[in-house]
This record gives C-alpha cells, structure tokens and sequence, in this order.
C-alpha cells in the first residue's frame, strides 16, 4: 500500500486533497472538508460523509453546484457526530442543511445524533437516507438497503436545486425523489484490502466472482464462476430494471469499484448500454469511472437513475468539484 | 453485601475501563478477523480507538462517581468511534452511567438496573432484538444471568461471573443465526456460521467487569 | 477480468466511449476516436496515440482544448500507420497536424510511417516526441528516455495554443518546449495483467516494491522493499528535481497507475508538496488521478513541469474533454 | 541448381507464409512469455495478429511473383501488428521483396541478396546493429551462414539448414547480452539473462525457409 502507517491514512489523504484543491477548506484536525465560499448567502447547505475508501465520494463532491461539506470517517467507517455538527454550523447560511446519508447503521445513528445537536444549535437540519441498492431485497430481515451509486445523483441533483436557491423542504424533496428514482447492483473481482487489515477482507479465488455486493468490501449475495462483461451486464441491468420498471429515459453511472481498468470500463459500458436497449430503456446521459469506489477493489456497478425533464436539467446545471466538473 | 466484596465506585469503573481497555487491544485484530466474512474488518480498530480516547480523557479529569465516569466513556466512544458500534457503545453507556445516578457509591441490583438501562438503549437506538445477530445477544444474557445471580443472593464477583459466561455463550450462540441487523444482513443466509464480531467485544465488556471486581477483592 | 474475450478489448471500449460520449465521432472499425466539431476552421489539428491500457490518455483527452484525435493501439502495442494517417486526414483543417509521440520505438516508427503517408496525401504533419522518464538514464544505451506522465501536459498545453489559433510551427514548438520542461518518475507496488497474457506482466511479491517503471508493465530499474509514502515521494521528488533543477514553479501530476486508490494517492499527493517544497520548487497547479495508468497495476508516478506565465496561462484555458475538464 | 530444389517462385513464398504462420500460431504463447520479464508481454500476440492478417490477405488475391507475395506480407505486417515488430518486419519483408524484382521465379543467391536488404533495412528503420539484444541478432547470422553456405557450392536446402542452425544460435546468443534498444533497454542490467523475443521470432520466420524448400523438394 502506498501509505505511511495505517493509522493517519485519512489525515494524510486530507492534507493532500488541501494541496491539490485549494478552493477547499479542509480541517484535518477535526476532518471536515467544506467549500471555500461557504456559507453561501441564502443557500441551502448540503452536507454528506460517510467512511473513507470511496474516494472520490464525499469529498471529491464538494464545491459549486454539489456538496457544501463532506465528513470523511476512518477507512469504512462512518464519521462521528462531532464532524457533521461542525460541517452543518460551517455551512448554514440560515437556509437550513441537508444532511444526505448513506443507509448503513452507522451512518444513519451518527448522521441522526449530528442532526439533534446542530438543531440544539440551531441549525434547521434536513435528512435524506440514500437507499438504492436493489442486491439486498428482504428489507424486513435486513438493516435495509444500502446506500451505493445512486449517492452521486442525490449529491449532483439536490446540489443543483439548492444552487439554484431552492429552499430546504424542496431541495430534500428532490434529494427523496432522486433516491426513490436511482437503483444500484455491484460486482466484486476481487476483495479489497483496507489498510488496518492489511490483507483481502475476504478470499475470492481467480475465476470466481461475487454478485450483489456492497462498498465496503463486504462478500456479496452470491458467489458465481467468472462470467463475461456481457453477462455481468445483463444480471446487473436485470436486476435494476425488474426493481425500478422506469418508463421514462435513465441517466447512468457505470462505476468502477477501485482497480478495474478504464479500458475495461468503458466496454462493460457498451454491454450496459446494449442490455439497456435491449429492455426497452434509453439513456440519455452517461458517466463511466471511478466515483464510488472500494479501494482497491476490482469490480464495478450499475446506478440507473430514472429523470424527467427537470432532473435532467438539474444533471446539466454546472458542476464545480474535484471528480465532477462541467459548465463552469 | 460480602465484606470481600469491592466498592462500586469511580475507582472501580476506572478499573473496568483500563482491563476493557487491555482486553480490546489484545483481541483487536481477532475482531476485526471476525469483522472480515460478514462485515467491513474494522470492528477492532474501531473499539480499539474508542477506548484508546476514553481512557485518555478519564485519565486527564477523572469524574468522582460511578455513574458520570461511565457517561464520560460513552460520550468519549461516541466522539471517536463513527461506524455502528460507536453510537450503539457509546448509548449503552451513557445510559447505564445516567441510571446509576449521582452517588459516589451503587450497589450490584444498581449497577444491574443501570446496564439493562442501557442494553435497552441500544435495542432502541438500533431498533433490534435479541436473536438479530448484534452486540443484543451477548449483552441482554448477560444482564438477565447478573440479575438472576443477584436475585439468588451470589455475591457481586460470583454474579460478574454468572453474567461473563452468559455473554461469552450469547456470543457463541450468534454463530448459526442469520443476520437481520448490521452489514452482516446484507449476506442473508451467508452470515449463517460466523460469530458477530459486536457481540464478541461485549462479552470482552462483560468479562472486565468481573476482572474490575476480583481485582478489587485481592 | 471485467472483459468479453481479450481479442475485443480494445473494440468493446471503443463501443463503450462512443455510448458515453457523444460529442466525439468513434470509428471502431478503424480505431480513430475524433472530436465532433474536427476539422476545425483555420486550428491546426493535434493527433496522438499509442497502446492501450492507459486510459484515459488518449481518447480521454480528446475535445476542446487537447487533442483532436486519438488512436489506440491493441493492449501495450502501438497503433498502425493506417489509424494515425485517416486521423491526420480527418482532423486537417489546411493548418497543418501535429503527432504527440510517446518515445516507444513501437510508436515511433509507425508514427514516422504515418507522418510520411499523410504528407504524401498533402497533409503537412509536424512531430514532437515525449521522452520525460529519468528513470531511463543512459541514452546512449538505450531506446531513450520513455514518454509517460509528461505527455498529458505536452497534449493539454499545445492543445490550448492550437485552439488559441497558433499556427503549426509555434504549436509544435511548444510541444516540445513542455517536453523539455516535464520530467516524470513512476513506481510499482504490483504489476499489471494484460488481457492476452491473463497473468502479471512481471513477479513482485508483496513487501516488495519497483523503482523506475514505465507504463506497460515492465519492471523498474531497480527492486526494493517496501517503502513509505514519505520515503517514495522522496526518491521520486528528489530524481526529478536533480535532472531538471527547475528554478520556477512547476504543474504536478500525480498519477495513480491504475489500482491505486485515490485515498492512498491523496496522502502520497501531500509528502510530493512536502518533498517539492522542502527541495524550494513551489507548485501552482496540482492534478491528482489516475490520467496515464497501466492497467490494473498498483503503483503511482509524479511528473512536474516547469511553467513560466504563458505556459499557465494556456494549462487554465479552458478544456472539454472526457477527462479533463474546466472552464467550459 | 540441384534438380531436388524448389523452384523459388510464388507458390513457394506462399509455402513459407503457412509454414511461418504455423509457428508463430504455435509459439506465440513461449513468444508472449519471453516478452514479459524485458518487455511488455505482447510480443506472441502480435506476430500472430500480423501472420493471420497476412495468410488471409496472400490467400484472398495471391499474388503472381515471390518478390510481390513477400512485400505484400510486409504490407499486411505494417498495416496490422503495430508495436516495434510490427514496422520493422514489415519493412524487412517489404524491402526483400522489392529486391526480388518482377520475375516469377529467383536464383538462391537472389534470395539470399533479398534477405541481407530486408535486414539491412530493419537495422536503419530500427537505428540498430548486431549485439543490441534484438531481432537483427538471429537475422544477421542466418544471412551470413545462407551467404557463404551458398558461396561454398552447397544447395538450396543446405543452405537454408545453415541459416536455420545460425539463426537459432544467434537468439540463444541474447541471453548474457544486455539490451541498447527497445523496451528491454529500460532495464539495463536487468535484461541480461533474458532471451530475445524479437531475435527468437525470427529464428522461426528463418525455420520457415527451409521449411517450405523442404517440404516442395518431398
Ligand atoms: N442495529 C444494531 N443493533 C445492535 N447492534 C448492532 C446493530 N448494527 C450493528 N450492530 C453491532 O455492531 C457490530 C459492528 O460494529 P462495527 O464493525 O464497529 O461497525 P460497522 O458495522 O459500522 O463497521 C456488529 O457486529 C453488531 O454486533
Ligand atoms: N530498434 C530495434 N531494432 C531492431 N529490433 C528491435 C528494435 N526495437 C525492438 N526490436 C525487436 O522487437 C521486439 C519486440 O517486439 P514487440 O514486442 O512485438 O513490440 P513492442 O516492443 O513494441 O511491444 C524485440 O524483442 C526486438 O527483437
Ligand atoms: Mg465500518
Ligand atoms: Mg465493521
Ligand atoms: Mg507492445
Ligand atoms: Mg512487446
């Protein structure tokens, strides 16, 4: 691993996105990363984080146009409440904050204990639980679904909204109706390798492979003989649209998880895209590459997101950040 | 109350804070093995840096009593934690510190009352149940058998006694059941033949208190 | 492998920018990606290219403001004269082409083929060829210095002259102006499976590092173990600033080999500022990704480039590429 | 001219292009693998890329004359394998065809002549000379030992015999050098040990020759 011991890897990650981005204002010490011009007179704030390991998620999101904040926690642990009270007091404008959380246990109790303090503080906190992974089915005998891909279209679009100065109740809305509308399926190729481990989080022979699986370098649901891009693409699409039944045009995410080439990628995309035609839906807008990763996991997912003409236009709206930049 | 019997007082949650605090780091890469099949592989970094920062603050200003120097190790697990088994911890022993109130001294049916206080906090806080596959299965077995023990008129040490072996058999007993709670859910039948790693470090919580009390005796 | 069958790796990604990205025209037949507007009015055309597995360079790096063309060899294997010729054709204007050439004998020579072919079609081709590796030493001894990181500065800054309206000559002496300012150092903590190979290009057990790689899975100059961030970023920083001495600020790169995660590349991007700055380069600009990767190796190189004010000027013009993007 | 030797005409350049293609086809993996501790382990799958493109090219429009057969296989090299082997066995077989002239038939020494042209043309295409560690190292023997195997009275078959056991010899002969071009160059010191990809390919186009004299004298 390409790090200096496994203890600072997050604050040295963080001293080096301050290096690179300097329109960031990034507190290694209490680990919150906020957008230079916040608070932005009249703006809803946006505030996600979540465990680090899925670079560029939170942090590579911050700027115009998407997150005001993001919390990053220890490698595949979610932050604590300390960090998402400072984010929300450092962001709020008076117009309120959206905090926008990934559905994971500890996530949602940190994000839930954060939001009763910032409004003892008097911050209007808002929250949304970005749900869209469609592997984990029985929601009654599981902590729910989690939350995946679908977080980058919920960040992107209610970013927009609030850019465009929609107030806090109407930004979670939209947030609310972007979750409702994205689902995601993953694929392992291999474990990853989290630096306190030091070793795979868990044994994945050559020639097999993991379907359903999550971020955080947890097995998936199944595990199945290696199979061709086709295929994966054809399980992944399956799934997706059997859940979502999308009658409109999609935008779509095919992600890689961490150590899948961009060459690889890119073909699996055409195998998305072929699968997606084949089932009747159209894509308007795509965006392959490494958003939501799982370090150096070999692998990829699918996030389709359902958009009217609204969110498309809210897709289009320029976009500011380190990972995600257009229009401006 | 056994003349051999230790004071339940700050001096003895100080006890059990420094042998919790020992047990975490020796069994913290154990926990995170466990953590690996069925979760993220960080429980034993994420315990071992809760207790880490709580024994540091508790060993800067020591609260006088039991009970806000229980409150003080859940807020600090709480601030340094993240993850699940940093709010779930920290709620368990915020609340038990809160229920044992502002004495200087508790007696054991106290201390007894205070962590079923708080295994019910984090049943409420987790919205989960025995038989989940949590932290659950390890910590209410070992309040009911601390309470029964007490109950029957054992001493304090033999009932920490009754209550260890009752967490550290929950714990084991976690291995065949299917997850409905935590990352371990996600598997579905998967998780089936794992110990939940959560429920693993509680029994390790349980047994400290027994070590607290014996070491108090000697 | 996230693949098909290795014999349509390059075409299957092909297939897969051409559904990502409309707004460029992608020949899959003949393996010539070119920028949707090409050829543009009175701006000289810019065409480079090279083996694939390096991605996003170089179809990543073509659109407004870098390359108006790229064409992508089979896995580590140059293209043939025929792709570079068809894009010389395709994006010549009347002003003229410039061929950015990675030095590789492979691409050397069917670059020159090209470039005589096109000439003879009336195309007037100007070449400029990469060599920014001071990993590779003796020159007299060698093929010469190798083309890696620094060919992402050389496409971006002759790119922003070319849509400035330069004429060919100014164009390529630019070219090679930010060749002679790049220097780039690359290390491997894994090495890279190709497709047709199926297995890693090179042993590197773990606990083992390579110093002076290039990007085609070829071992480094020199086996060593294990190494910190801190210690990496030194003997990188410290091999590029003793053969260039720069005595200005310089652009960064650091660039993630493939199966890097950015988290662990943020954290090495903090100890090269540190190495830079205690060595008194200070640094102005800063890209931290994988831009110029090989395959799935771990690994990361740095690259620096001395810029006066012209040169940043022409880096912060804006560029709309698949992968690199700002100000449009 | 021996009345058991082929006759040198097209058909016979076609016996050696299925013969050479069988080899390659045969050895591209061994190829690909030597390729892989100097270089970039693709050396096996492009002479095979090259070699199929050309048998299907020759096969489609055959053309009439040896000397066309050979510069149209080292079109269909140029136009197909890229990489460094791509131009430069293109242009070896391109400039040996050129130099066998229009007619339909060559002499062995014609042939011999044609071959020293195609490798002098891959040593100024490549800027490289005998001891580089490349495919120039098998090429130049096995002219030579074709040259004088011919200058001394001996026919065609022999001839090519020599050539083969040279060409082979002088791959072999890479190993202790250490590379001054190509990828394997980047590794200075490290490449010795190490055979040739490029020098040991060339053994086999080399084989080929007398592969197809062979087989025609049958
Ligand atoms: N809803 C819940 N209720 C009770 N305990 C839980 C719940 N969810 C998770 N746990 C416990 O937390 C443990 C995992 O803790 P840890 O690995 O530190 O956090 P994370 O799962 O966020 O990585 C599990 O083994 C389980 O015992
Ligand atoms: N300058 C050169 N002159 C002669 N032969 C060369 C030269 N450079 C490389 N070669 C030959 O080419 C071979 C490599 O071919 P190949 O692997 O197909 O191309 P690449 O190196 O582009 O991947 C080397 O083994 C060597 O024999
Ligand atoms: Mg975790
Ligand atoms: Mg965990
Ligand atoms: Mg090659
Ligand atoms: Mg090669």
């Amino acid at each position: 691993m390409l790090i200096n011991v496994p203890e600072t890897v997050v604050p040295d990650a963080l001293r080096g996105i301050a290096a690179a981005h300097p329109e960031l204002n990034v507190d290694v010490a209490t680990r919150v990363v906020v957008r230079r011009e916040a608070p932005v007179e009249g703006k809803v704030g946006l505030v996600s984080g979540g465990g680090s390991g899925h670079e560029p998620l939170h942090a590579g999101f911050v700027g115009r146009g998407m997150l005001d904040a993001a919390c990053p926690g220890e490698v595949f642990t979610s932050p604590v409440p300390d960090q998402m009270t400072r984010a929300a007091a450092a962001v709020d404008s008076g117009a309120g904050v959206l905090f926008i959380i990934k559905n994971y246990t500890g996530d949602v109790l940190n994000f839930e204990m954060a939001a009763e303090l910032a409004e003892d503080e008097g911050v209007q906190v808002a929250t949304v639980v970005v749900n869209d992974d469609v592997a984990v089915t029985d929601s009654l005998y599981t902590a729910g679904r989690r939350g995946t891909g679908g977080t980058l279209f919920v960040e992107k679009l209610a970013g927009a909204a609030a850019e465009e100065g929609a107030p806090l109740d109407r930004v979670a809305m939209i947030a609310r109706q972007v979750n409702e509308r994205c689902r995601s399926f993953g694929v392992a190729l291999s474990a990853c390798t989290t630096p306190a481990k030091g070793s795979p989080t868990f044994d994945l022979p050559p020639g097999e492979l993991e379907l359903g699986i999550g971020i955080h370098g947890e097995p998936g649901r199944e595990r199945r003989a290696m199979m061709t891009s086709h295929e994966i693409a054809d399980v992944a699409v399956e799934a997706l649209v059997e859940d979502l039944r999308p009658d409109g045009p999609v935008l779509a995410l095919v992600n890689g998880m961490g150590a899948t080439p961009l060459l690889e990628l890119y073909g699996f995309n055409a195998e998305v895209h072929r699968a997606l035609g084949e089932r009747g839906v159209p894509v308007v807008r795509t965006l392959v590459g490494n958003y939501v990763t799982s370090l150096d996991m070999a692998g990829c997912s699918v996030t389709i997101c359902e958009a009217d003409e609204d969110l498309l236009r809210l897709w289009d709206a320029p976009v500011r950040t380190p990972a995600l930049r257009w229009g401006c | 109350m056994n003349a051999f019997e230790p004071a339940l007082d700050g001096e003895y949650v100080r006890r059990w804070l420094a042998a919790a605090t020992a047990a975490i780091e020796r069994e913290s890469d154990h926990l995170t093995e466990l953590d690996s099949p069925i979760g993220d592989a960080d429980h034993g970094a994420n315990m071992r840096r809760g207790f880490t920062a709580a024994s540091a603050a508790v060993g800067k200003e020591p609260p006088q009593t039991p009970g806000a120097t229980l409150a003080l190790v859940g807020r600090q697990l709480i601030g340094s934690v993240g993850g699940a088994s940093g709010p779930l911890y920290g709620t368990l022993l915020r609340r038990a510190g809160k229920a044992l109130g502002d004495g200087p001294t508790v007696t054991p049916g106290e201390l007894c009352t205070a962590l079923r206080a708080g295994v019910d906090g984090v049943a409420q806080l987790g919205r989960s149940e025995r038989g989940d596959k949590t932290m659950l299965d390890a910590l209410y077995p070992a309040v009911e058998a601390l309470g029964s023990a007490l109950d029957s008129g054992a001493g304090l040490v033999a009932a920490l006694a009754a209550a260890r072996t009752a967490a550290e058999e929950g714990a084991v007993a976690t291995v065949p059941m299917q997850a409905r709670k935590g990352r371990a859910s996600y598997l579905g039948e998967r998780s089936i033949g794992h110990q939940d790693p959560g429920a693993t470090s509680a029994a390790l919580l349980i047994a400290a208190l027994g070590e607290a009390a014996g070491e108090g005796a000697a």
